[in-house]
């Protein structure tokens, strides 16, 4: 637990919190968050893509289906859910359904990173989950929109087959996967010469992350109200649920507790990346104070902090270990 | 006679491509874009997470103006962080522009 | 009737946030802002360590505009590296901007 | 009396030391400067590796402005990618730029 | 002497300034500069604050004492000096005493550089005293402005309280001593996942971060004239005393030999992050080819070419070893 | 061979490609471009410059003859193919001349990477060679443009002089030849402080870089049909015709086979950094459509891909290994 809340990534979270309540100067300049979001989806998708190589597929398959099944169907409860006990309008469901359907690749780091400081094993492959993770839920939630509120036509709707493109070719899923084959081609040989770049200091540029996610969460704190009691308890209520599902289909699927483990922190989490995105496109009429407030300022911050160390208790429950 | 407006548009920046391609097919001959950030009806636009604006400015003939305008908000006011404007300029060389 | 002004202000990179605010309050409903470099009175601003500028730019009605305008020589002029000036535009939403 | 014009010079970003240094040369008290990316005769300038652009605005008298427009004209335009255009503008103390 | 100044950081310092006199089109982009400053403030605080973790505060208080003692008496005769004997005038003595007394963390980190080349140990917790040291002179500096020229009044003037938020609340700062506690909270676990990002290559990013100093260094030389000769002899000849100062005080501190030349170092630094910021802000009437071309183009290079040498013998001499 | 298409940089340069054809919104920040840029010169000068001092002149001094034969006289006759059998304009025909006279110092990277990985020794003093190639062939072509059209004149035209100090004091030339010294000058010492940064993560920053090349690699993709048969055809065998000749003259010079084959990918290898930055001002009437697409899309994706190890096999036949 303690581990966990003074690892230097969560302590960076929380300063970059501290800094912008005290509306601190301290800013990254946005080509240093792009370049660090296009270096840590390299850095997952590499190594995750080198531990495949070497993972038989027998052992891939069942994760697989359990990681595809709970990414197409979180959105539909948690847009029926939205749209029922949370009474938002059609485009604001759809966008929190697409956002908690997919996942983060922070967290999911932060997962990992849980894991090693624990020296608890997990399935190597398991980035090639995220990556499997990441696109359905979005095209599953701007279907709903598309679904349950046809108004909005003519050139002025994205067409979906044009949504679902620009999904797969967007930065994320791209250097995901585009990786993911990298580091399953290159073999030893070739990932002992990236290494050095983009293993060896991972955490720490996890932690610089972090240190800028706290201090845009931080920001979006003041916007909780807005999101009303509803959202920061669906915000945390909703992720625990996921997860244990997660980790139950984790064990059902063969996998290892920790790989489990990280399989329900996958369903866990919400995408703040990818799913933004499209919905600022697609969606534009849902109102990112929602969507990005519960990802961004309540799941995200539970997840990393009390989240991980819950489920892995929870994890060791499941797997009847003490 | 044939007067040139300084056409801007301050937009969501992910609309960057498809603007820039409509309003060059609706008969701007070239467009300057640059990333900016600001605040609208829309909220703080000031960072990566929740996106920031695209600013393009493009020299067009009056009817260009009109007719990229009128395209503009068919497609976008209604629903996007967007604004636009324009005032005459005087430039060098006028056919360059049109 | 209501005319409306694009109101540029260029100023000391820090001087922003108190800016930003300060025009808000002052009847602007938005602003669009980006960082530049530049050379005036006070000298070259290009580098980050002497500081660099920060371009701001609001639509705003006349009186707003007198308001600002008045409010930043007030305070700012005299004592910091800053200019600022505006010029009639049309837009299309005008009560966007009101 | 005398009236200001904001000139805007969009070119080349590897002529932005010269054009620079020109201006001021010819009367500008100053300037600001933005990098920024666009689409002309010239084609596509939207990154490092073709070059991009640079935007430079000056705030002159209108002698300045002809006289500046002039030499541009002779030393860049028909060989370099680059536009110019000017409108005028209130300022706020008009000494500033003279 | 020959290995301090044959040292990448000091060569590509040098190659900075050769560039920006050839006239370069060698430009660091903004957004590199900031990040490199960013990674310096957190690589500085977290390795300190791991440092202090393992001290026992018995050490560290009385050389906390001597840090605080120098940073705030350094701007009173600085300010005293500036107005007698340079003829400044309020601002820009002002100005001039908050940035000789403030301190910079890269000369800070060019002499711990210096000390590891040479093999010297020095108290891992001096980061600490960076911290301590960057933001009273500041303070100080601005007072005396206020004190002496209460001409500017009403809403024109930036209130004393408001000027010490940002100072705390300010990018440096925030991070020096964010990341000192994070460091000390973290323990070897944490502090072994971060250092192959923050430690390890530490040295090639202050290289890197030297060539921009250079640079910018470089094109002050210009300036140097407007100063005249009375900034070129103070930008010289003070920080010889703020280091003997120093190192003297460090002594009577129960510091080591490295530690007190280190003490010296950071006494007679001039700050060129914090302090010409703040005093963009809280004292426009100073003029920055004053404060900024005698702490970056005399001081700093001064101080990692020559004067971290000197004071090296110096202390030897104080400390009767030859 | 196979071990140099699935060295990640290579997979890195496809998916670049890729991404730019399924127009992906996958963009590097200008600013991570230009620190790439920046972090390649320095690391590949400072490491050839630490190599070289301890090599004897005695087997520098003939290598370097060759290379300077070869990029002053490949512009000479490149000019005169693109003039007659290209049917190019003078300036065009300069700007390409000019082009592939210089070297490209990421196909020399990934040239170095190649022999690293089948464990072939070369001279590490090969840097000095890539440092000496780059500016001479981009001065002859500009002076060719300016014999054989001396149309414009007055302040339009840039005086070769000032091209010549622009090129020499330029980006690439100045971190190249500064760093060489610099690496030179710090010895084993020196060197063990900017390893960590420098060396030990050069081949996954290259990889970064060859991913953004690919995208802009994509890009220019669309342009061949410009340029025609021609110039894909010549983009092609010149590169050859160069590295035989790079190769046979290394072998005189007394070069290792992997020095020769090195000296050959050099010869080969176009620039795509200071040569199109000095013709954009220089020679702004040609045309980049033409020297860019040949220089980024044909000739640089071949060499990485197809030619270093057809260059290694062609070696083999020359020193009559194998
Ligand atoms: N009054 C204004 N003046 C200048 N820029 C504005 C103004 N209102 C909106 N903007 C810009 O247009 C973007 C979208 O506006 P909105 O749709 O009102 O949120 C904002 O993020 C600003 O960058
Ligand atoms: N004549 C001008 N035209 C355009 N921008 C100017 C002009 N004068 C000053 N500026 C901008 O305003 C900033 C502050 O001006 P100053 O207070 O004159 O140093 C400069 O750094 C420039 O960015
Ligand atoms: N009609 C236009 N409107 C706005 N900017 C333009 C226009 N035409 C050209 N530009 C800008 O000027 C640069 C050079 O123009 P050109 O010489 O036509 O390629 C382009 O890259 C654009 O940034
Ligand atoms: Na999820
Ligand atoms: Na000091
Ligand atoms: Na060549």
């Amino acid at each position: 637990m303690l581990t966990s809340i003074l690892s230097p990534m969560v302590l960076a979270f929380l300063l970059g919190i501290i800094a912008s309540r005290v509306k601190s100067d301290l800013k990254f300049p946005d080509s240093l968050y792009q370049s660090l979001t296009i270096y840590l989806l390299i850095a997952i998708g590499i190594k995750g893509g080198h531990k495949l190589s070497v993972a038989a597929f027998s052992e891939v398959w069942q994760p697989s289906l359990a990681a595809v099944g709970l990414c197409c169907t979180i959105p539909l409860w948690t847009y029926w859910l939205m749209r029922k006990a949370g009474k938002f309008d059609v485009p604001n469901a759809a966008a929190l359904a697409a956002h908690y359907g997919s996942v983060s690749a922070v967290t999911f780091s932060a997962a990992l990173a849980f894991h090693e400081t624990l020296k608890i094993t997990y399935e190597g492959f398991m980035p090639s989950m995220l990556a499997m993770m990441e696109i359905p839920a979005i095209l599953i939630g701007i279907s709903l929109a598309r679904i349950n509120a046809p108004s909005i036509t003519g050139e002025k709707q994205v067409p979906l087959k044009e949504v679902a493109r620009e999904l797969l070719a967007g930065k994320s899923s791209l250097l995901l996967i585009g990786f993911l084959v990298i580091g399953f081609l290159v073999g030893d040989s070739g990932w002992d010469q990236v290494a050095p770049l983009f293993d060896v200091p991972f955490k720490g540029v996890l932690t610089l992350f972090l240190l800028e996610a706290g201090l845009v969460a931080g920001r979006k704190l003041s916007d909780l109200k807005k999101g009303g009691l509803f959202l920061i308890g669906f915000g945390i209520l909703f992720p625990i649920l996921h997860a244990i599902l997660g980790i139950y289909l984790g064990q059902l699927a063969g996998l290892s507790l920790g790989g489990a483990t990280i399989l329900g922190v996958l369903a866990s989490s919400a995408s703040y990346i990818a799913a933004p995105a499209a919905c600022r496109v697609a969606l534009p009429e849902a109102n990112p104070s929602y969507y990005l407030t519960s990802a961004l300022a309540i799941t995200f911050p539970f997840n990393i902090m009390l989240g991980l160390p819950l489920y892995h208790e929870i994890a060791k429950l499941i797997y009847h270990i003490n | 006679m044939n007067n040139l407006n300084l056409l801007t548009i301050i937009a969501e920046e992910a609309l960057a491509p498809s603007i820039e391609k409509e309003i060059v097919e609706m008969g701007a001959k070239g467009y300057t874009s640059s990333a900016v950030s600001g605040k609208g009806l829309h909220g703080l636009r000031d960072n990566q997470w929740e996106g920031e604006n695209i600013k393009i400015e493009t020299i067009v003939s009056e009817d260009s103006c009109k007719k990229i305008l009128g395209h503009l908000q068919r497609k976008y006011f209604e629903r996007y962080a967007m604004i636009a404007f324009y005032h005459p300029v005087q430039v060098v060389r006028t056919d360059h522009f049109l």
